[in-house]
């Protein structure tokens, strides 16, 4: 790689995990919930304690961590389970190191689907015939993929209108009725409905809450960095239960402090998304990934993937043990 | 146009009265000065270079709104100016240089018989940039007379041409005076040409007119002594003194 | 005294030699011939070399010879063509009337103080927000079809017109204007003889902006209900990380970018021959 | 012949009436006083008089007494100040380097026909392309901290100084190069006595335009790893539909476009103090 | 600079063989022009407006690169130029625009008094536009004479001037060359100040010199007859007849 010229120690990706952290070894990433909670939690002592160090940038989200791994800047990032397919599909390889759900996923979903003033839509089979935005590469346009999937409708029963998910983009759009349905993120929805008189929402009935720690298969394959990655996967697994156990101090240091929203704003955002839980076994995750998958690589006419070869599950009785007796099974997981 | 025309026959063309102007960086240039033009007459105006000649013509022309200064002037409808440069759009070719202004239909043609009256013929689709000094200033020339003006301002308009050429271009004024009788006000350096052309000579000094002489010659002919005593009485004016003069 | 008069041609030396005073060119000198080709050779051999080396790796810059196939592949799967024919259609569209807007509000505003101090500071602001931001009120006001793409590029493609008009108008030469005061025409033709060539170098270097921002809006506007265009074909290339179909849309947008720029200088060369500069 | 000399100053109408030839303007006129406030009060009218009676709904903008909470609120809670300044740090660096940067090429290219064979086309070129789509490049070569974001940014502010004060240059009359070339001068003097003067026009034109493409540039590179910014706080408010804030981000960019834009405006009227223009 | 400078004491300073220069859109406007200038000597060069002296004043000074034609030329290393526009840079200052190109540090002063001897003293630091025609004129002839060079060019350099302060830039001119005896070659269209000043006086015509005559009077006074005999050669050279010049 072009970044560090220091022949590191590869390592092959069936070998176990090394335990020894090497001195001066850092990883990059790009995971900044997680980031801002550590202090407070009291982990980041666990991290330097295994002599792990991290240069965190404020990237998360797909297209910005794929642009960062190609160019060799990011270890890691923290995003959904679309990014990593993509990745795949433009031929930037990178594995799965980390994966939670939602406690009550359901009840707590990510996203929604808004509806237009004026605009009846009660189930999903209401969708026929609706003016839906759509943008093909973002999580929100597979979310529709397996919206009509789950309804039965195929593209041609219903009017794919592309439109980009950017910024508000897809509120003024239903709020101009320039679409009649469009996927808003969850904590949009309240807003969305106070801006628009007569804007409704719907559930979708679909499990979005995959959340997964991806990293360039090549900064696992250097020893020393999946030695501290190894370390980083326990934490972040601690991480993310102390957010679970301290809503308010998360809503605060993150939401508030780090994204900038008011504190009644932040504490509602939070409860909005719920607990996040670690799930006893990969399984369900990578069976819910490879439908997606199969999905996507259909409707938009991707090459087939196995999604086995994203995930390292090298990492998976890493985060369980640090999880321990918190770890979810059933429904949930 | 100038609104302020209110020109009777029997009032003078130009009338100038008290007239100030003065650079912020330069003192006075014009201090008090007054002046009457009767309509047709044809008036050489003369005086050291900086004396405010040019300042003058701009006042009659109505050019100086950001100057200050006071004083009250009254002019004819139609003006029309010679610069001292002389200001061709350089994005216009020569005919539409002379043309620029004009309406109706024979307008090209009154132009080009306008430059061919300046020896410019065959240049009109010229750029002004192809001009040499003289042809440019004969350019100028025709611009100002096709458009029979009511007062004539020229700010040395002659002042790059050679003697043959400037004769011609004499006789062209003369004859455009003649035809149109406007009111002139010309400026040159020659005191050969004003006597020549004009009906009468004025010279600015210190902002004011210190000379105003009617030039009564029957014959304009330089070996005409009256006309000699009159070069003398203007070159004393101007400060040449006899021997310079040689 | 002696006079040497009609002095006869002086025999000798009747010869072409040509030896003028050799001054050292201050100026840029003479234009070189095919200059027009050399920008773009050597970005394309930069990149090429690059490429070939792996000093610039695929994943960050496809190479040349991918992006040909890339073209080629887009070109007969994906109606490349219709593409880019949709494109231009919005681009040209938005810029008529970008174009016509501007150039009236200069007149207006570079006229007339009223006229500037209510529309120059409204332009000065809409041009400090970014475009982007704005869609939001565009979808509201225009909805999101064709109408939207072209007010909103109509609008981008406004700002340089109108500055470099406004700037070009007044910039012109006061004597000018003092000379057709005294020619005694009206505003009209004011306008007609001296506001609009003394203004059209600085219009020409605005034409030089407007077109490439026109096309750059475009990336923007397709993100936006588009079935098609190289704005859309790229955001969604953005989306899925296709950096090779990426690449095929920079690499027509730097054509198109190019040839327009260059068009409009040509121009720019032939309508303003009465200037003699330091690039003649 | 009869001969008045030395004429006595006419007695009568000594006073201080000033009765000018009255000539219709066709330029501009006289600068209006506090010319400067309309704009922006438009604006605001405008923008609170369609709040008031809502014909602009909340939804699409907010209204300005609401982006005055949100302003309070983003100053006192979200350190709007740190924002501010850590955007304005980078697009002072950035524009800095940009315009040096700018100015230099310009330089080569404007008075080298090899050197404008060379530099003009890649540039011509990089400016066709939209920003956004080189970042992936940037990021590779200058990685995703400060050094990326002000290199974008001088890329971003070159281009307008860059295309103007080689225009400039380019436009300056070729008569005062044939001085100088009598003159006997070198070079350097050339470029310092003729060409810089010669193309401050240009270049300040220029800046307006590289003023402004450095603020929009920071809502592209703070997308890329920033903590603070303007850039950022309004892509963090757009993911989370505060469309308050994102109004406050917009404000602040007309304020300091506007600002900067009339401030080079002003320099511009200063420094060209020597020109008689229109606009005089 | 100009680089062909292989000027012996025993060679004229100037050298021009077989000239011919056109433009394209105006036919030949030098046809095979021959002359010699020596070193020191002050050579008026006469003819119609268009005849080609500002074209035969810019190949001598190696402006015209881009000018069609043929010849040879040599002149001295060291030239200046007055052009017939005064050709100050806007962008600076009167005194600025004289010391352009000087180095040194009396440059300054030298600018300074150059000024004050074309009357221009207080005026340093106004800008061209602040200069009436004549005081523009006058700053261009300051910037020549500070420079001190082997050839002067003077393309009408008094054409704006009146009388009086046209005998002192005579003056002054004459001054330079007694003190430096620079080979002057001055474009005048006036028959009288050519007389006055020049060694030799030439009058171009159809692109050739059509008369070369060397003034060679005791007393350069009008009243002199071989003053007014040279005149009247001159002036019928240049076809000025008899009866138009009265
Ligand atoms: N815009 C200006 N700012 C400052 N001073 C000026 C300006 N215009 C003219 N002057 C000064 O006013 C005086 C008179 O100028 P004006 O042009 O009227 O002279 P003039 O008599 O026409 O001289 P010339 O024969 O040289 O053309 C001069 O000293 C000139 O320097
Ligand atoms: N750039 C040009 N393009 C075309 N024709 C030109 C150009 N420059 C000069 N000419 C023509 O060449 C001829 C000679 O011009 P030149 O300037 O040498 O005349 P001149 O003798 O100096 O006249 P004047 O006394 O009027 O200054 C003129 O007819 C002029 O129109
Ligand atoms: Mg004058
Ligand atoms: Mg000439």
């Amino acid at each position: 790689a072009c970044g560090n010229d220091d022949p590191a120690a590869t390592l092959e990706l069936s070998a176990a995990l090394p335990e020894k952290v090497p001195s001066g070894t850092t990883i990059r990433l790009g995971d900044p919930a997680i980031q801002a909670v550590l202090g407070a939690a009291g982990l980041d002592k666990e991290l330097s304690a295994a002599g792990v160090n991290v240069e965190w940038a404020n990237i998360s989200g797909g297209p910005q961590s794929i642009q960062a791994f190609r160019a060799d800047k990011l270890d890691c990032s923290s995003v959904a389970d679309i990014p990593s397919l993509f990745a795949a599909w433009t031929g930037t390889s990178t594995k799965i190191i980390f994966q939670s759900v939602g406690a009550d996923p359901l009840k707590f979903p990510i996203y929604k689907l808004g509806v237009a003033p004026g605009v009846t839509v009660n189930s999903l089979a209401d969708l026929r015939g609706k003016k839906i935005a759509y943008s093909a590469g973002q999580a929100q346009g597979a979310l529709v993929l397996r919206v009509l999937q789950k309804a039965g409708l195929s593209q041609k029963d219903v009017q794919l209108v592309e439109l980009t998910s950017t910024s508000d983009s897809y509120v003024t759009a239903l709020g101009t009725k320039a679409v009649d349905v469009a996927p808003l993120g969850a904590q949009n929805i309240k807003i969305y409905e106070a801006k628009y008189p007569g804007a409704g929402s719907i559930g979708t009935g679909i499990r979005d809450d995959a959340a997964t720690l991806y990293c360039l298969t090549t900064s696992v394959q250097d020893a020393a960095k999946a030695a501290a990655l190894k370390v980083y996967v326990g934490v972040r697994t601690k991480a993310l239960l102390w957010q679970n156990e301290h809503p308010d101090e998360y809503a605060k240091l993150y939401y508030v402090d780090s994204q900038g929203l008011k504190p009644a704003d932040a504490k509602a955002v939070v409860e909005i998304y719920g607990d996040k839980a670690i799930p006893a076994s990969w399984d369900n995750a990578i069976k819910r990934l490879q439908e997606t998958a199969d999905l996507l690589a259909t409707e938009q006419k991707h090459d087939k993937l196995d999604v086995t070869t994203l995930v390292d599950r090298r990492f998976e009785p890493v985060e369980t043990a640090a999880a321990g007796s918190h770890v979810v099974t059933g429904d949930a997981a | 146009m100038a609104t302020n025309a209110g020109r009777l026959s029997t009032e003078p063309a130009v009338r100038v009265r008290n007239l100030h102007r003065s650079f912020s960086s330069n003192g006075g240039v014009l201090n008090g000065l007054d002046l009457d033009i009767a309509a047709g007459e044809f008036v050489a105006l003369i005086g050291r270079s900086g004396t405010g000649k040019s300042t003058l013509l701009r006042a009659l022309a109505g050019l100086d709104r950001d100057v200050a200064g006071h004083g009250r002037i009254a002019v004819p409808g139609s003006v029309s100016v010679v610069f001292q440069d002389s200001r061709l759009l350089p994005w216009k070719r020569v005919l539409d240089n002379v043309t620029f202004g004009l309406r109706g239909p024979e307008a090209d043609g009154r132009g080009r018989q306008a430059l061919a009256e300046v020896g410019l013929a065959g240049r009109e689709r010229a750029w002004p940039y192809q001009l040499s000094g003289g042809e440019q200033q004969r350019a100028a020339l025709a611009r100002s007379l096709v458009r029979e003006p009511q007062l004539l301002l020229a700010d040395e308009p002659f002042g790059a041409l050679d003697a043959l050429t400037r004769i011609r271009m004499h006789a062209l004024l003369r004859k455009l005076c003649e035809t149109h009788r406007p009111a002139v006000l010309l400026v040159t350096h020659d005191v050969d040409e004003a006597i020549v052309l004009a009906d009468r000579v004025i010279v600015l000094d210190a902002g004011v007119v210190r000379t105003d002489v009617r030039v009564e010659l029957a014959d304009r002919s330089r070996s005409d002594p009256a006309f000699t005593a009159l070069r003398t009485l203007l070159l004393d004016e101007l400060g040449v003194d006899e021997e310079s003069r040689r | 005294m002696t006079a040497t008069l009609h002095v006869a041609p002086q025999v000798g030396e009747k010869d072409d030699v040509d030896e003028r005073v050799v001054r050292r060119k201050l100026g840029p000198g003479r234009r070189i011939r095919f200059a027009f080709w050399v920008g773009p050779l050597l970005v394309l051999a930069v990149w090429s070399a690059g490429s070939a080396t792996g000093l610039i790796k695929p994943a960050i810059l496809t190479a040349p010879w991918d992006v040909v196939e890339a073209f080629r592949d887009q070109w007969a799967e994906h109606d490349l063509l219709g593409n880019i024919l949709s494109s231009l259609t919005r681009a040209v569209l938005g810029l008529t009337f970008g174009v016509l807007a501007g150039v009236l509000l200069a007149l207006v505003s570079g006229l007339s103080r009223i006229g500037e101090s209510v529309f120059d500071g409204p332009i000065q602001i809409k041009r400090s927000i970014p475009t982007l931001a704005l869609i939001p009120l565009f979808i509201a006001w225009f909805g999101i079809d064709q109408e939207m793409k072209v007010v909103t590029i109509a609008l981008i493609s406004l700002v340089p017109i109108y500055v470099h008009t406004h700037n070009g108008l007044r910039s012109i030469d006061g004597k000018y204007a003092e000379l057709a005061e005294t020619i005694g025409i009206g505003r009209t033709e004011f306008v007609r003889h001296v506001v609009l060539p003394g203004a059209l170098p600085g219009f020409l270097l605005g034409m030089r902006f407007a077109v490439t921002s026109a096309l750059l809006g475009l990336v923007v506007v397709e993100q936006y209900n588009a079935t098609s265009g190289i704005g859309h074909m790229m955001t969604l290339a953005g989306q899925y990380g296709q950096t090779d179909v990426i690449v095929v849309g920079l690499v027509i947008y730097g054509v198109f970018g190019y040839l327009a720029d260059t068009a409009v200088r040509f121009t720019g060369r032939r309508v303003l021959a009465w200037r003699r500069t330091l690039d003649d």
